[in-house]
């Protein structure tokens, strides 16, 4: 896929929650270039003197009928704040698209069967890029279903958004919403676990690493391929500076050329994780 | 007014003087959709060893003030896939691929260059003996002069084309590395390779790269490279490339001013992906802002200004 | 929760680790509007030599990414003028004034200690083995192990009180530097003191600063800061003091974490001259946060993490 | 004096010609400290990356009743020229006040006589201090005569300003206004020297160094003690780092303390301005 440097004019930004905006740009009056879920794209932070290098952000969205790239963001420190504070009109140096995506399956005709549904599990601000996914999978014919988790309600995000998409199963660790406690204790796995409900196609998850490893070893028990998209620090986002790496069955390889999605049974996650 | 913007490395010729920085511009196919490579002075690619590296752990990477701390630690698939995978798709391009090569005692070096020697269209390497992220070989031999020559001088007898050699910033006198270098037959010297640095995580009170400390890039060590670059134009008498911390086409004129007949672009490349053409371009519009013949005629220029 | 600031320097108690650094921070009055001075741990006050200097002519100060070359090159008006006019005006102080010494040789190094030994309110000295700014002395002895233990050697006959030996980045080896001025009885060893670099005027095509080279300070430089003082913590054992581009509490913190007693702070008071009160109190704050008794129990507390 | 670090708020900021804003600020409802004319401020230049230290700026006029601290801003570079971007209500860290200021003649009473008439001669930007001056000079009782050069009219500044206070005498080196050619070639000169009209008290200047030389070398013909107003670069702005210096008869002293006026008398300029 071609990749691009765009100045993207910030359409509006919105803050969703205290510490995460949603940022909606477009290419000026031209359309966007070809992107897919799981895809992420490398900002340039402007007017941040402590930001020197970009910053890699996963694609939330793409409106195509409006031209809106949207952006996800949880403001954690410098960088991110000073793109928080931007005002709509100003001009976001934008390099895009990146990486590889989730692998996306084959669109199908007619309703949804077992074969087609696919469990999408997110926590914090790694549920930006399974709302793009989830898109997809429902113009592809499927039949996503949601696990979104959060420490708390207030800080579930776009959850009207993943509703109007397909079946949304909540945890909050302080249960203030949907079930208490992790989204790997949520009920549904036990129900696929017992065959209440049927085993999903593949897994997508993305989130803190402690949490997708755990999702990860659901996902073995249980016999469900299993993708998770990795956010490792990275400099160059093009695979040519080598910093980024994970360590895979194949040793070493780039996170944001070779992923950010792997198949969870390429990584040698951590143990300790 | 026309200025040549051509310069040259030894026998080596360049269309201008804009090189990319070995292990910032992967093997300059990673930047083709934004860069047309073939517009570009040179193009060195990876640090590349006889056999095989993992590198180091990840966290690699650190960023500072202006800057950046990285310890790739050298992870390339070694001379022979370059040779068989890479080198087929980048033999086509018209401008000068070097393989910037490392290793870990004099005879691997050598033997990598000379495996890359075979290739008829790479006409240069850029000899790494400034690594700072490798625990063994590396760095070691490019902070005496004794360590330089000894793999300079190996490698001068296994290669015949043009030899580069990259010299550490990390050592009391630079100028006395270049002049070892240059003893042994280098055709020419680059410098800086990377500041060995430190970043810690002040909340988990630990380094944050995995094997401590790092190598530091960009515009933050720009000062110390300038410095060093003059300092080994004075003393050698072969060409000298610049590169260290270089975001424009100012920067990379500063260098040519300080004694650079060429200039490496690194980290720049991150920040920027389509900077290579912009100073290409800034360099031009400088040159015949100042009605030069030719970009060789500031090489070296703010000598003597200076008691 | 009350967390203790006292650190130690040798025998020198300090009531909380910030010191300002040399050349930055006048003999303190200067900030005397902006900053509660008996708040400091320490001050210590512009580089004293034996006979008044006049310094390198202008100009002297170039501006880089995020840092600053100098090349002031010394200019004060001697140790008599020290002790008869600014020796009255700081002695009352309740804080530590400690003088920078500077030399060109072992015998005016250490005579122009023994004059301030005589100064009941100076605690210790911190001697200038490492200015890139001045031609003959200065970093000539800091850049070997030879130099720098002729000169503490002759300066620690002179001075009985603490003496801290202020050591110069650009070296190849700063660990052996500090290793001798251990062995000729420093009390303690503080760096870095500025990494010689260069600025050039790409349009009038010459350096900025009048002799040419600089040295650089700020945050540019703090990556290679904290590596040195993590190295030297591993080498010596006698305290060691940080600085290099600190600017806030958290890169305090860093310096200690890697192995510094106390910290100097230098560029940043021209950034913010009340920097030092703010960074005293994110120290304080961070001890809180963390739980300790004692901030001492973070110094080097980052060693061991790594292999 | 004591100095101060101050947020101070933009209340307003205006563009004067093309390359030069003028920049009002006040301290909240709090007054601002004491200044006196050819003190200048150190300005932090917030979002730019590029600008690492302060950047030293004239205090352009003090307007008590309104508790406004004007600054006359020429966008040469990153810094003066983020500073011209800024938009009102924005704060601006300063440290103030700084330097030694123009000699302030004693309080004179009744009209003005030829031992009170004062010249002041400034150049491109380096006007910016001689309004605050001139209108000091009048508030003491004297008559303050304003010579402003510039390349073309349209580089003039503030001249409505300047009017309000006493003559002013313009030169312009296209001779768009005013005479033409450089100050130091104005007919008032020779006026003087002719002793058609009185020599002044005392000859102020600030501008660009060789202008201030000519004009230090025609009030050293002319017998007339003359003050210029020095930019050396700064680092500090506090006299602790010694950047700044300037030769003087007493060797090298700081610009920026005990500067940045100095009688030319006191100083060695290069012979080659
Ligand atoms: C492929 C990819 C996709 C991403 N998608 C999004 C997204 O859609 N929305 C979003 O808000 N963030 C996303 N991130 C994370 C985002 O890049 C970081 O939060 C951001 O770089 C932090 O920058 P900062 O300057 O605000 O924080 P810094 O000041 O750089 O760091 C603040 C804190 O965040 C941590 N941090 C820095 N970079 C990362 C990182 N890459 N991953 C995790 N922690 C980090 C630091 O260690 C530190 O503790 C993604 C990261 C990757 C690699
Ligand atoms: C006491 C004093 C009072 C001043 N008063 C004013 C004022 O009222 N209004 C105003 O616009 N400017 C004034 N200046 C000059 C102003 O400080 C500089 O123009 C400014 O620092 C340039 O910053 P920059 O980042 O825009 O330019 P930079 O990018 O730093 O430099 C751009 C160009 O300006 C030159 N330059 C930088 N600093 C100075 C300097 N101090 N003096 C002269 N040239 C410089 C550089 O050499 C370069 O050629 C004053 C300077 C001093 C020392
Ligand atoms: C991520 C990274 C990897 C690097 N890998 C190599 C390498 O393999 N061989 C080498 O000689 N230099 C390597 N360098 C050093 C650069 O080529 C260059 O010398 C240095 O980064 C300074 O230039 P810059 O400031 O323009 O980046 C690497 C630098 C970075 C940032
Ligand atoms: C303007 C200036 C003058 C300095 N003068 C001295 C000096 O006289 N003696 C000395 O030991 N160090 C001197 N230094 C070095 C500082 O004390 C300090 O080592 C260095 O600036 C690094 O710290 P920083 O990055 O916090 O500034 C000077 C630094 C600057 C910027
Ligand atoms: S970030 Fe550079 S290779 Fe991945
Ligand atoms: S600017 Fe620091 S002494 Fe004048």
């Amino acid at each position: 896929m071609k990749k691009y440097v765009l100045d993207l004019e910030l359409r509006s930004i919105e803050t969703l929650r205290p510490d995460y905006v949603l940022l909606r740009l477009c290419n000026g009056t031209a359309p966007l270039p070809e992107m897919q879920p799981g895809q992420f794209v490398e900002v340039r932070v402007p007017d941040s003197p402590a930001t020197f290098l970009r910053r890699p952000i996963s694609i939330n969205k793409v409106d195509r009928e409006r031209g809106e790239l949207w952006l996800l963001i949880h403001t954690v420190g410098e960088g991110t704040r000073a793109l928080a504070r931007l005002k709509a009109g100003a001009l976001l140096n934008v390099v895009l698209p990146l990486g590889n995506g989730f692998t996306l399956p084959p669109c199908v005709e007619g309703g949804t069967s077992d074969a087609n549904r696919y469990v999408l599990v997110g926590g914090g601000v790694g549920t930006a890029p399974l709302l793009f996914m989830g898109e997809e999978l429902v113009a592809r014919g499927h039949e996503p279903i949601f696990m979104l988790g959060a420490r708390s309600g207030k800080d579930l995000l776009q959850l009207d958004r993943f509703e109007a998409l397909g079946q949304v199963c909540v945890t909050t660790e302080d249960g203030t919403v949907g079930e208490t406690g992790f989204v790997t204790q949520h009920s549904l796995w036990t129900k696929i676990r017992e065959g209440v409900c049927p085993k999903p196609a593949l897994v997508y998850t993305c989130g803190p690493k402690p949490m997708m490893v755990a999702v990860s070893r659901l996902c073995d028990d249980l016999d469900v391929a299993c993708e998770a998209s990795l956010e490792n620090l990275m400099a160059c986002g093009l695979g040519a500076c080598l910093c980024c790496v994970e360590n895979t069955t194949e040793g070493n390889v780039c996170v944001c050329k070779d992923g950010p999605v792997f198949p969870t049974s390429r990584l040698r996650w951590k143990a300790e994780c | 007014m026309n200025c040549s913007l051509l310069t040259k490395i030894g026998d080596l010729q360049l269309q201008n003087p804009v090189m990319t920085a070995s292990g910032t511009f992967g093997y300059g196919l990673e930047f083709a959709d934004f860069v047309d490579l073939n517009t570009l002075g040179g193009i060195i690619v990876k640090g590349t060893t006889l056999e095989p590296r993992q590198g180091n752990p990840y966290p690699r990477m650190a960023e500072t003030a202006q800057g950046m701390l990285n310890c790739v630690g050298l992870q390339n698939k070694g001379v022979d896939y370059f040779c068989n995978v890479i080198y087929p798709q980048v033999a086509g391009l018209k401008t000068n691929v070097i393989v910037n090569v490392s290793g870990n005692s004099p005879e691997t070096y050598a033997e990598c260059a000379r495996r890359i020697a075979e290739l008829d269209h790479i006409p240069a390497i850029e000899l790494n003996i400034s690594c700072p992220n490798v625990k063994k070989g590396g760095m070691a031999f490019g902070v005496t002069p004794e360590g330089a020559a000894s793999v300079v001088k190996a490698v001068r007898a296994a290669y015949p084309k043009t030899l580069i050699v990259k010299l550490s910033p990390n050592v009391t006198s630079i100028a006395d590395i270049a002049r070892a270098a240059e003893s042994e037959g280098a055709d020419a010297v680059s410098l800086i390779n990377t500041l060995m640095g430190m970043a810690i995580d002040a909340e988990r009170q630990r380094p944050i790269l995995s094997i401590g400390t790092g190598g530091l890039s960009g515009p933050a060590v720009k000062p110390v490279a300038l410095r060093m670059v003059w300092q080994v134009y004075e003393a050698v008498n072969i060409p000298v490339v610049g590169l260290g911390g270089i975001m424009n086409a100012t920067d990379a004129i500063e260098f040519m001013l300080a004694g650079a007949s060429a200039v490496e672009i690194g980290t720049a490349n991150f920040i920027d992906p389509t900077v290579t053409t912009k100073v290409i371009a800034g360099i031009k519009e400088y040159a015949e802002r100042h009605k030069l013949k030719s970009i060789t005629e500031i090489i070296g220029a703010a000598h003597g200004s200076v008691s």
